[in-house]
């Protein structure tokens, strides 16, 4: 039985991989992402890492893909198709990512891999948050903390960026310029005068 | 675990306690007195800086997470040293109006990435030194991004970010292949279990890649010029070498370490990417006509001799790439001290802007010059004992052609050089950029980055305290 | 019994201190107290070097039969490896001695001269902080204990050479001369930096007391290492040698030295002519048996780059009007021939003559061509140009200048009593012993150097008077007194005193007699007199003066003048055919092909950077694919290439 | 463990799933489609080492704390591509990835 929903949750794993690299509909994209995402969660349920899955659910489905469903939305037309991928880059990337794949799957098949064939911790929250504090060995509290450090710089990343300058709180629409990049020359002139003509 | 012991990790955690100060000050300030801003941080930076010189034990934490040996100690400090020029150059650019309110912010992404590079360096396990990288990273970024007027700066920001975000995909993916082939992520316990099929081979190359990134090795370096000139010149020029050198430093012991079994996969590949590296990286310098993308490239060129030291496997290759490391980063902090003195000034960051600058700002030009001299090996000046000692180490080991491809790269690479030195003295210009007075922190750090260059390399003491150093490798 | 040499390590230091005050405060003071700063030190190192060289060779003298190498100074300075450390430290043997000598005589004698020479000039500070940075880092060079060592100095060298050629920062001509000079020298230092790499890899020493030791164990070492049909040994010694030929301007690298001639005179006559571009001889010297025992390839290789350049440079010095620039083509020729007599040497107190008299002719040569360029110094002051066909006549205004030049061109062209003709008889001995066609071709070239120096000689002095527009007149006592000194010693140094070097320098360092082999001086003479003569028939204007000019040189002259009847003949031969098309063409391939090959380099270099520039297209994606591509081939290669 | 399914058919799964994203980051127009290429890659890599950790070192948790920090890092990149991004928008008015290339040579 569990087998066969393995097949299943790697079928929607494969399928809509593809589909969230293929589509033209960006939106659609991004659902296709999604689903990818809950049924990734659905295998770590299957291999009884709930509190994994739990994760992948909230943060990876639940925040990752919201955040940029709504970043789509923010920046492009809906109904609107991407263009057409060329055909040389399909080519060439598609040949590139399979030579890599193959390689990679060949280099798995033929590897024996050995279990060592101990008995299994039980990844019960107890027992995950016993090792998140822990500081010996196969403690997880340093690393617990640089990622906390590593939030926090993102986070003042995003708003340094997200913030404008004093000066250009207000007219920041204003320089935007639609000839970038065609008209190389003009855009970046033209920005520096605006952005000085402003500053003062 | 007593206190003791955790003050090993003292480098990383006052630089965690900066950050908070940082966060503090600007909370309460709200970031409104410019001039207190800027004069705390340049300060506090500067008593981490003594802080870290003072003498400190070794040793391993965390379970083997995290690790520390007097070279680690060692590039640490020159990192910390490497920062606090980049913070002295860097407070004339953030003074200007269109800073205003966002000061404190870019000291606190700064800071972020040097503890990223302190955890990478010290990492004993992937999953640390996964960590560190991303945090040495993400920020970076956003700094790239800083300059949100500047269309060229979301531009590098958008690239660093995507490819870095592919190189460490592909760097995981080929560290969960080690994880299968040995067992565990800690690097003792795979310096134990190592051993070399079709397996670690991949990891390894997958992760060489992604650390060659980092260190713009060809055919990884592609983002490097581009990100370069996008970024403000300080984040480009905090990035070229501070980023890079704890790259390299990290590459390096990671090869002799975990790696060590894989000896003769890893040094043909270093051997093709250094000899690949060394040469575009100045095929492409010679026509680069902005000093950042210039800078970049030249940077590019240098990664490739840091290979000649590690590829050579002996403690004096090791020693001396950390030297070369070290002498590397104040090079190329006065010339893009320089750079963006000029720029801060006129908003010029072209070559040929250059034209003439000797007759109205000597000391810049001065100052320059050395940096030049330095990063083409020119003796006496510092860089030069940094190339010849890269190069016996690699014809010790018996490297002869390659040596001979790197000195043949010296050659070019004096000539690029030489065309920004001829710009600066001979080419006329009508228009030269006029005098100008730097700031005292500018002085200072280009001051300080003079000095760097022109005493590392006379002092033979100070490779030979190198040499010295246990590196727990060997 | 051993003497405490330690002091020697002032005449370095002090000049340095001299640098940093001139460096720093030169430009706030009086620029007098710079230029007496400066001068002051230098004659100290002077008296200083006089003072070891009395004490090494009077006073230390011979133990057991030969001299010793004397470590003054040593501080261990760069650990290579555990086994391989580097010095800073000062050796003292006869040649560092000849050298210490050499270069603080000539180094008095410029500074004093620039007091006169310099005078105004904005500055004069700033101009005798580079002198004394160059003596500083020349003296360095020549005590240098090892290998290392030399090429710190070496470079040093170079950089203030840079710094003096573009001294007239102002005039586009010299920034380019100076930026040539710095890179064609920097180019063949990296052969000279390999070859050093090559040596510290066989031998695990960079000492020249290890180095040269002839019994030692290097001499063995690195012959059985293999590479291209040549040993080991002898490519890293032929590296080392280009890196020589660059700072020595041997063919194909001699293109700056001419060049180079931007600079102020003063710094000609120090540096283009009497010291720096003798390093590359001395480097050689310096590892003599090293070369001859070692590797007899690489000697070899010296004495025909030597030979050829010595013979090349005197066709094109024939073409030259630039006074300056033939004086810098004679400096290549004489150069050559002292690589020539090392190429030819051998080793041992007699047969090591040719080394005996390279060093003694280097010693002879600094003395008359820092006098000649001092001299042209002087006239360029009077006339203000540097073309001979502005100049004439100048003997009447300037009667100190005119003797002292004659002086020094007849030292050079080897005329007895002077002092050139001791030592190029030497050399010709020594390469008649090893090799006729050299041989033949340096006498060839002395007749060469005979004509162009007194083509030089009429021109300026004698020939058709010009109208000036100041009148010129003798320099100043400053410049003057240097030349007179020089003049002196160009008589002295040759064999005036009856000393020999041999008893001095020698190639084991065994003194052993000089003898004058008339024989070979005859020829050599007998062409010299051949080379004037013809230089008076075409450049001393008959009018009036010939016929004094004509008693004066005696029979030679009138026989050339009656026997030559055919005088359209002979000039159709020396116009047509020697200038038109031996000299000519020379100076031509010199100007275009052997510069332009270097000028194709970089336009090659500069070429493929253009064709790449697609790589970098900007596009986000490429660099990816690039990214993957890159490590999935990596992958491949070695997992179904390196491993099966 | 699942039932009946042995580890390289969950490692062939997430291989596939790895070089789909990479092959995406080469071709998608968009930076945002990009971005969710990324998410595919460190998706695969997660699987990989959850994989790992329990089908042959059940005994530690290592491939599953690393899953664990993978996911949060991937949160914060997404956090600051997606305000570059936006930034990017307001800018150009494009966030077309061809477009984006005003920098080259």
């Amino acid at each position: 039985m569990e087998q066969y929903v393995f097949y299943i949750l790697a079928a929607i794993i494969l399928v809509f991989s593809f589909l969230t690299v293929t589509s033209r509909m960006i939106l659609r994209a991004a659902v296709y992402l999604l689903f990818v995402l809950i049924a990734t969660s659905g295998i770590y349920f299957m291999l009884n890492y709930n509190f994994l899955a739990a994760v992948q659910l909230t943060v990876y489905a639940g925040g990752i893909a919201v955040l940029i469903v709504f970043s789509v939305l923010l920046t492009s037309q809906l109904n609107e198709k991407m263009e057409q991928v060329s055909l040389t880059k399909a080519l060439a990337g598609g040949l590139i990512a399979f030579a890599g794949a193959l390689l990679t799957i060949l280099t798995i098949v033929q590897y024996n891999f050995r279990p060592n064939g101990l008995p299994e911790l039980e990844p019960s929250p107890r027992e995950i948050g016993h090792a998140m504090l822990n500081y010996g060995d196969n403690g997880y509290v340093l690393p617990f903390e640089v990622i906390s450090v590593l939030l926090l710089a993102a986070m003042v990343g995003a708003i340094i960026i997200a913030k404008r300058p004093a000066k250009l709180l207000n007219e920041d629409r204003t320089i935007i310029d639609t000839s970038y990049p065609s008209d190389k020359n003009a855009y970046t002139s033209r920005t520096k005068a605006e952005i000085d003509s402003l500053l003062k | 675990m007593n206190l003791n012991s955790f003050l090993l990790m003292r480098h990383e955690l006052i630089l965690i306690a900066v950050v908070l100060l940082y966060l503090a000050s600007e909370i309460i300030g709200g970031g409104k007195n410019k001039r207190f801003s800027l004069n705390f941080a340049v300060v506090l930076f500067l008593a981490v800086t003594i802080i870290g010189f003072l003498p400190i034990s070794t040793g391993t934490m965390f379970g083997g997470m995290y690790q520390t040996s007097p070279a680690i100690i060692l590039m640490k400090n020159i990192l910390n040293a490497g920062a606090f020029i980049v913070f002295l150059q860097v407070v004339s650019w953030l003074k200007k109006e269109e800073n205003d309110n966002r000061i404190m912010e870019f000291f606190i992404l700064i800071v972020s990435t040097l503890i990223g590079m302190n955890y990478m360096i010290s990492a004993g396990d992937f999953l640390m030194f996964y960590l560190g990288l991303e945090l040495a990273t993400i920020p970076m970024a956003a700094l790239a991004a800083y300059q949100v007027y500047n269309l060229k700066s979301a531009e590098a920001g958008i690239k660093l970010l995507l490819l870095a975000a592919l190189s460490s995909g592909i760097m995981l993916f080929g560290i969960s292949m080690l994880y299968g082939a040995s067992e565990s992520l800690y690097f003792t316990d795979l310096i134990r279990t190592m051993e070399m099929n079709s397996m670690t081979v991949l990891a390894l190359v997958f992760i060489f890649s992604g650390l060659a990134f980092k260190i713009s090795i060809v055919p990884f370096h592609f983002w490097t010029a581009d990100v370069y000139e996008g970024a403000p010149m300080s984040v480009t020029s905090y990035m070229s070498v501070i980023s890079k050198a704890s790259a390299a430093f990290v590459l390096m012991s990671l090869l002799f370490t975990v790696f060590a079994q894989l000896k003769e996969i890893w040094t043909p590949i270093l051997y093709i990417t250094s000899v690949l590296t060394m040469t575009l990286g100045n095929l492409f310098a010679i026509r680069q006509r902005n000093i950042k993308r210039f800078m970049a490239f030249s940077s590019i060129a240098q990664a490739g001799f840091i290979f000649l030291g590690i590829i050579s496997g002996t403690q004096m290759g090791m020693s001396t790439v950390i030297y070369f490391l070290a002498i590397y980063i104040f090079s190329n902090l006065a010339v893009f001290g320089v750079a963006g003195a000029i720029y801060n000034q006129t908003g010029k960051e072209l070559i040929d802007d250059y034209a003439g600058l000797y007759k109205t700002n000597p000391a810049l030009t001065l100052v320059m010059t050395f940096g030049l001299f330095s990063l083409a090996g020119i003796p006496p000046i510092a860089g030069f004992f940094g190339k010849f000692f890269l190069f016996t180490a690699a014809m010790e080991s018996g490297f002869l052609w390659l040596t001979v491809i790197a000195v043949l790269n010296t050659i070019i690479s004096l000539y690029y050089y030489l065309l920004i030195v001829k710009a600066m003295y001979i080419t006329p210009n009508e228009s030269p950029i006029a005098f100008f007075r730097s700031d005292f922190y500018m002085k200072m750090g280009l001051i300080l980055a003079t000095i760097g260059i022109l005493v590392i390399g006379f002092i033979g003491g100070i490779h030979h305290y190198i040499y010295n150093l246990s590196f727990g490798i060997l | 019994m051993t003497m405490d040499f330690q002091y020697t390590i002032l005449i370095p230091i002090l000049l340095f201190f001299s640098f940093v005050y001139n460096i720093l405060w030169g430009r706030t003071r009086s620029p007098k107290i710079a230029g007496l700063i400066s001068t002051t030190t230098i004659l100290i190192a002077a008296v200083l070097s006089y003072y070891t060289a009395y004490q090494y060779f009077f006073n230390v003298g011979l133990v057991n039969g030969s001299y010793e190498k004397i470590i003054a100074f040593k501080m261990v300075w760069l650990h290579f490896s555990d086994t391989l450390v580097v010095d800073m430290g000062i050796l003292l043997d006869p040649i560092s001695i000849m050298m210490l000598v050499v270069v603080t005589t000539i180094s008095s004698m410029v500074h004093i001269y620039s007091f006169g020479y310099m005078h105004g000039d904005d500055g004069f500070a700033r101009f005798y902080a580079f002198l004394s940075l160059f003596s500083f880092s020349m003296l360095g060079l020549v005590v240098s204990s090892n290998i290392f060592q030399m090429y710190i100095f070496w470079e040093l060298v170079g950089v203030s050479s840079f710094l003096l050629i573009g001294y007239y920062y102002q005039k586009p001509s010299a920034v380019a001369a100076a930026k040539k000079a710095f890179i064609v020298t920097r180019f063949a230092d990296l052969g000279f930096l390999v070859g050093i790499l090559l040596i510290s890899y066989v031998t695990g020493s960079l000492d020249f007391a290890v180095l040269t030791d002839p019994n030692g164990p290097v001499m063995l070492q690195g012959a059985s290492l293999g590479f291209m049909g040549l040993s080991v040994m002898t490519w890293a010694l032929i590296l080392i040698f280009i890196g020589g030929a660059g700072k020595s301007a041997m063919f194909p690298f001699h293109i700056w030295l001419p060049d180079a001639m931007e600079g102020p005179t003063p710094v000609s006559a120090l540096i283009h002519a009497a010291t720096m571009v003798v390093a590359g001889v001395y480097l050689v010297a310096r590892l003599f048996p090293l070369f001859h025992i070692a590797a007899p390839n690489a000697q070899y290789v010296v004495l025909a780059v030597g030979g050829f350049t010595s013979l090349f440079a005197a066709v094109i010095a024939i073409t030259q009007i630039d006074i300056k620039r033939v004086l810098a083509f004679s400096t290549l020729s004489q150069l050559g021939y002292m690589m020539a007599a090392l190429g030819a040497s051998g080793y041992g107190a007699e047969e090591g003559i040719g080394y005996t008299a390279s060093m003694w002719h280097l010693f002879t040569h600094a003395m008359f061509k820092a006098l000649l360029f001092l001299g042209a110094g002087s006239i360029i002051h009077a006339v203000h140009s540097n073309n001979m066909t502005d100049m004439g006549g100048l003997r009447k205004y300037m009667p100190i200048t005119h003797i002292t030049f004659l002086i020094g061109t007849l030292a050079i062209a080897g005329i007895p009593p002077f002092a050139g003709f001791f030592s190029k008889d030497e050399i010709l001995v020594a390469l008649h012993q090893s090799s006729h066609f050299w041989y033949w071709v340096e006498v060839i070239t002395a007749g060469l150097t005979a004509f162009y120096m007194f083509r030089l000689y009429f021109n300026v002095f004698w020939g058709e008077n010009r109208h000036y527009h100041h009148k010129p007149h003798e320099s100043s006592l400053s410049m003057t007194f240097p030349l007179m000194f020089l003049a002196f010693m160009a008589i002295v140094s040759g064999g005036f005193f009856m000393f020999d070097f041999g008893a001095f320098i020698s190639s084991n360092l065994v003194p052993y007699d000089i003898h004058i082999h008339w024989d070979i001086a005859g020829l050599s003479i007998f062409v010299a007199l051949i080379g004037i003569s013809l230089a008076a028939m075409l450049y001393l204007k008959p009018s009036g003066i010939s016929t004094k000019m004509a008693t004066a040189l005696g029979p030679v002259y009138k026989a050339t003048y009656n026997k030559f009847y055919f005088d359209e003949i002979y000039l159709f031969v020396t116009h047509k055919i020697i200038f038109n098309l031996i000299a000519r063409p020379s100076a031509w391939f010199d100007r275009h092909v052997v510069d332009g090959f270097m000028n194709m380099l970089a336009w090659i270099t500069n070429f493929v950077s253009g064709s790449i520039k697609g790589l970098q297209s900007g596009q986000l994606q490429h660099y990816a694919m690039s990214f993957v591509s890159g490590a999935v081939a990596l992958a491949l290669f070695f997992l179904y290439f390196m491993t099966r | 463990m699942i039932d009946g399914i042995g580890l390289q058919e969950i490692l062939i799964v997430s291989t596939i799933m790895f070089f789909l994203g990479i092959y995406g980051f080469f071709t998608r127009k968009n930076l945002i489609t990009i971005l969710m290429s990324i998410e595919l890659i460190l998706n695969s890599v997660n699987i990989n080492f959850v994989a790992f950790n329990k089908y042959l070192y059940p005994n530690l948790m290592q491939g599953h704390f690393f899953s664990l920090f993978v996911i949060a890092i991937a949160a914060a990149e997404a956090a600051v591509a997606i305000a570059i991004i936006i930034d990017l928008f307001r800018n150009i008015k494009t966030i077309d990835v061809e477009k984006v290339s005003s920098m080259k040579n």
